[in-house]
């Protein structure tokens, strides 16, 4: 078996601390969880007790503490049903995870600058965490100012720290992006809804930074066999592939390998 | 101990739970998540002449107790599915059935004639509801003449046992199981995803980048069994139930109405263990209920009145 | 403020919900629970010429996010309708539509011209998944042949608005929508419940006294909804949405997707209270996207792509 | 409208307190529920939560205190998939109640015995509360003993009690209809699974005792509206009809009026 596949398991966690950190964003401790968990791999969460809604959902794994005792973090922003029914279930509950999935790919670079909007910081914090060394500054923009928790969270991390709100609560008024056009990086890894990761990746082609988005796709499987979360590739640039998998070749993509105009139509 | 253990043309399976097409990929995906080996076997994901890329995202949807999937096939393609994916399968000890489509009648019969030569695959699933490009795009398996065409050529293309999944949505099914049973089928699995679809209305559009796709798990379980209960009075071969089942009473349940092997599909993606358990659910059951064979639970309904 | 109301086959409807038939009972039994004036109206009980008895019970049972019925059309006949309950119905404020049984083609008829001498069903709904007891039990919706007598007599009997409730469980509904209003249908209601089962593992019976039911719910919704898409696409007359609505999305839905009217049905056993709050829901939704009338949300789509 | 359709409606009640009572039965306490309940009337009692559970309960209201403050108690025996969520509900969740429904039927009669079997008690309680003069005595078995305060319950209701346990754990040791041959009473009611209601229906009908059961069926309206909840009866007793409606008609009928034999082959 494929060596990765080893460190994967399905879980019976239990949900052991549940916090707010910010408008509609809760974080969750789940436990046990026993598996090596690499930034930007993602676990499957079950919704427990809605037999109605089947599919699991897909999170990144934010934080982690690993072996024996191991738990892990996940931050969940209430959107749809699911992460609703989430926000809702109290703690000590049983909920069933399946992971960490997800290509645990290496990001090049000395300086690489991490973009996170929004609820993207789920995923950019455990990069910025296990990359501290490399990572140039840390860039979190959000619609409105969230808790004093989430900027002391970033803050720790001992990178400098780059804030901006859309309505100006706090940091930089506006979005992330326009800070990142001062950025003094080799590389730029952001991860954050469509419009931002378009954004990032015409700023850096414009300046020839290599740029990786963590990209999001509706999941059945999570692990490549359902292929339902296909998102457009330009085949040139993915060995002739139209779709690339985002649980199985991503969630991390070099963003010149996506179709943006096909991406844009889907809709996701 | 109950045995467990069911024979259909020839081909001995364990237990009478296989995990459906296009839920287990090619057979390693689901690796140190899903044991394959404790099952009766599998079925991949079905493979045509030619690799195929799928349909435009999105091709996943949520619905109640149930999702809608319009992958639109994507598949490798023959020659590495024959080079690549059915290698890797070597030391799975389960029974491998291959699940085959086309968008013609000759496609699908190349594709059984190729498979055909090889020793793995202990039968062929052939999956009717593609799109018959030839014929404005009606699935090959809501047409009498279309079904029997594509069937017997398959039947003509491979001397191995020819499975044929029939398309829940016609009027009625037992015509078309006779059909499929006459063209050579030796074993009919009923059923495959019923069209349906989706809206977000924020958007005003389809969610599915097809905009119809196939509806699954347990909100078309009744539906299926009922299908199965007709199918099993309809014909003599052997019947593989596929629709919506998620444990062991969905499995007995078909297996009454006349189901001999019972695929699971969907709800590996809530609870990747739920094949298994349903093994174990259904064997408790036999045992509990003084069956000391699960093959003769097969049919085994009480009618009503 | 939005303008909720529809206007079909010279109906005024206050806005664009209703209650199915055999949900609704005669119109008083949810008395206190779900005020249907507060909707755009009411389908009232099939009814036969003759008193029904029904089916043999059970003749219900509960599935994922659905419901099997097998009432077998129970229903007080035609003169006690006449005569008791719709005359019960004179204060009430909402519009009525009378949905017509039958099990030979002569029946259908004359409920429909004993109904078009009463002023007060505003439409006359003809449900067609009614077995055929002229030939050998086959559901008058389900043949293209049937399909036309059984509507061919009631339009000559009838000149108040004929709408024909189509059966789902065909193999594609576009010609037998055509083919209803070929022969006289002012609008089509999309579409009745599925055929199904269920069955109790231990004690080895199908659940129900008819063994078969119809299954309804949330479901069915996304079959439901593709049915009304290709109806849409495929006849011009107005379309009457059916089959696992629950709030006001599910409305939305089906209005995007071409029906005029949406009937909620099974919703009412979960949430008496759902029918009106749709309305609410579906006038917000109006606003907030700017339509200043609900009528322009029918078949306002975007396609994909 | 129909005075008895005006007394009901539709609520959303909190759950207020819950305790067992018996194996695998709990109290539950909902308020608020303002209307007037007669004995054997029931209650459709939604599962919350519960997206893939369309239909609501029917359960008999075991107590009630109405009035604007009102309360209603249910006594729950986690049967199925609805009943045992209904047990996992931690108090303080809403759960929609609607009723009460049933016919509120007059037993005749000035020496009344009250029989319920398990989980029948849960109807029998309040008609025996609300009759207290007229009951010769109650009647209660169970398959083995509840705990000790259903039989307090009872005692403090100030009739005599009988009480037998299948397993002999508690009083007789055998049915509790046993105990009824030896009964002194002008009428029965019986509350219990059907295979009792028969039995309590052949001892009367040997002895000329009118006798009234409450009936179980499968419901999803509970008003006489869906026609689903139909009990085979005599035709030439029920005014001509083959079914009569356990929510319009019932659930209590008078025992003769029941079709026996297909009542027995439908296996409700
Ligand atoms: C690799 C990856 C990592 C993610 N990490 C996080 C995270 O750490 N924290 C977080 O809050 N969110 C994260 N998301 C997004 C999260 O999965 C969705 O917000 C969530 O699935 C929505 O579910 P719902 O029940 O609230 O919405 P619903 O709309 O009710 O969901 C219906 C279906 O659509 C899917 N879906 C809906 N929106 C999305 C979406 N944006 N992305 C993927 N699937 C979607 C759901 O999974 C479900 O199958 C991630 C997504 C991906 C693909
Ligand atoms: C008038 C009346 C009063 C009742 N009072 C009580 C009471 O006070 N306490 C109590 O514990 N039980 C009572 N019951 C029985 C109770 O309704 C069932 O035990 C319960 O509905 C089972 O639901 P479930 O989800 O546990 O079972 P499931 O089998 O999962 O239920 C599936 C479906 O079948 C129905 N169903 C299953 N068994 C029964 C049954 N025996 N009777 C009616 N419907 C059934 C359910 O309501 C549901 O719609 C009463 C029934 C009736 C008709
Ligand atoms: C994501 C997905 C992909 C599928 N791909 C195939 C396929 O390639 N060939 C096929 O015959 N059926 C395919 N199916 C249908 C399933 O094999 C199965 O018949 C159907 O999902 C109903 O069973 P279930 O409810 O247990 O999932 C697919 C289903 C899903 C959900
Ligand atoms: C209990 C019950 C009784 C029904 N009786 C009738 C009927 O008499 N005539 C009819 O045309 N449809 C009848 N139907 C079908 C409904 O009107 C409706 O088309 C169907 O339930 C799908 O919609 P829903 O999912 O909103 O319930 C009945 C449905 C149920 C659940
Ligand atoms: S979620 Fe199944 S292939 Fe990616
Ligand atoms: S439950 Fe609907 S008629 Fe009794």
């Amino acid at each position: 078996m494929d060596p990765r596949k080893k460190n994967r398991g399905l879980y019976e966690c239990e949900i052991t601390e549940k916090r707010r950190l910010g408008p509609g964003v809760f974080e969750m401790t789940l436990a046990p969880f026993t598996a090596d968990v690499r930034a930007f791999q993602f676990a499957m969460v079950g919704i427990p007790g809605r037999g109605d809604l089947l599919l699991k959902r897909p999170l990144c794994l934010f934080d982690t503490t690993p072996g024996k005792e191991g738990e892990i973090k996940i931050l969940v922003k209430a959107a749809g049903e699911g992460t609703k029914a989430l926000k809702a279930t109290p703690v000590g509950t049983r909920v069933e995870v399946a992971g960490p999935f997800g290509e645990p790919r290496d990001i090049p670079g000395e300086h690489i600058a991490v973009v996170a909007g929004g609820i993207g910081v789920a995923g950019s914090y455990l990069f910025a965490k296990q990359n501290a060394q490399r990572i140039s500054a840390v860039y979190f923009g959000s619609t409105t100012r969230w808790d004093d928790e989430i900027y002391k969270l970033l803050e720790e991390l001992g990178t400098p720290a780059r804030i901006a709100t859309d309505d100006g609560t706090l940091g930089r008024h506006g979005p992330i992006t326009e800070l990142l056009t001062e950025a003094d990086c080799d590389a730029v890894v952001a991860c954050g809804p469509p419009a931002m990761l378009e954004r990032v990746y015409k700023i850096t082609a414009g300046a020839g930074i290599r740029a990786y988005g963590s990209f999001e796709a509706r999941m059945a499987c999570g692990v490549g066999a359902c292929r339902g979360c296909a998102i457009p590739a330009k085949p040139e640039k993915a060995s002739g592939k139209e779709y690339l998998m985002v649980c199985e070749d991503g969630p991390v993509f070099a963003m010149d390998v996506i179709d943006w105009e096909r991406y844009r139509a889907a809709g996701i | 101990m109950t045995n467990l253990s069911i024979t259909i043309n020839g081909i001995e399976f364990r237990n009478p739970i296989l995990v459906a097409s296009g839920i287990a990929g090619y057979g390693t995906e689901w690796d140190g998540l899903c044991d394959f080996e404790k099952l009766g076997g599998v079925v991949l994901k079905g493979v045509s002449r030619e690799p195929w890329a799928g349909n435009a995202p999105p091709r996943l949807a949520e619905t109640p107790s149930g999702m809608l999937n319009a992958i639109g096939l994507e598949n490798v393609g023959l020659d590495a599915f024959l080079d690549e994916k059915l290698p890797a399968l070597e030391g799975l000890d389960t029974v491998i059935v291959a699940n085959v489509v086309g968008r013609t009648v000759a496609e699908y019969a190349d594709v059984c004639e190729a498979l055909d030569k090889h020793d793995r695959p202990a039968a062929l699933e052939v999956n009717v509801s593609c799109p018959n490009v030839e014929s404005s795009g009606i699935a090959f398996g809501t047409n009498i003449n279309t079904l029997t065409e594509v069937v017997s050529a398959c039947r003509a293309a491979t001397g191995k046992p020819l499975w044929v999944k029939l398309s829940p949505g016609v009027s009625d099914i037992a015509p078309f199981a006779a059909t499929a049973v006459d063209a050579g089928a030796d074993a009919l699995t009923v059923a495959n995803t019923i069209p349906a679809m989706a809206i977000d209305v924020e958007s005003r559009r389809p969610v599915l980048g097809n905009t119809y796709g196939g509806l699954s798990g347990p909100a078309v379980f009744p539906v299926a069994l009922r299908l199965v209960h007709v199918t099993a009075h309809a014909v003599d071969v052997p019947i593989i139930a596929s629709g919506g089942a998620v444990g062991w009473r969905d499995a007995v349940a078909f297996m009454l109405t006349g189901a001999s092997l019972v695929q699971m599909g969907t709800v590996l993606f809530s609870a990747p263990a739920a094949p298994e358990a349903a093994v174990t659910g259904l064997a408790e059951y036999a045992e509990r209920t003084g069956f000391k064979e699960v093959s003769k639970l097969v049919g085994a309904l009480i009618n009503k009145g």
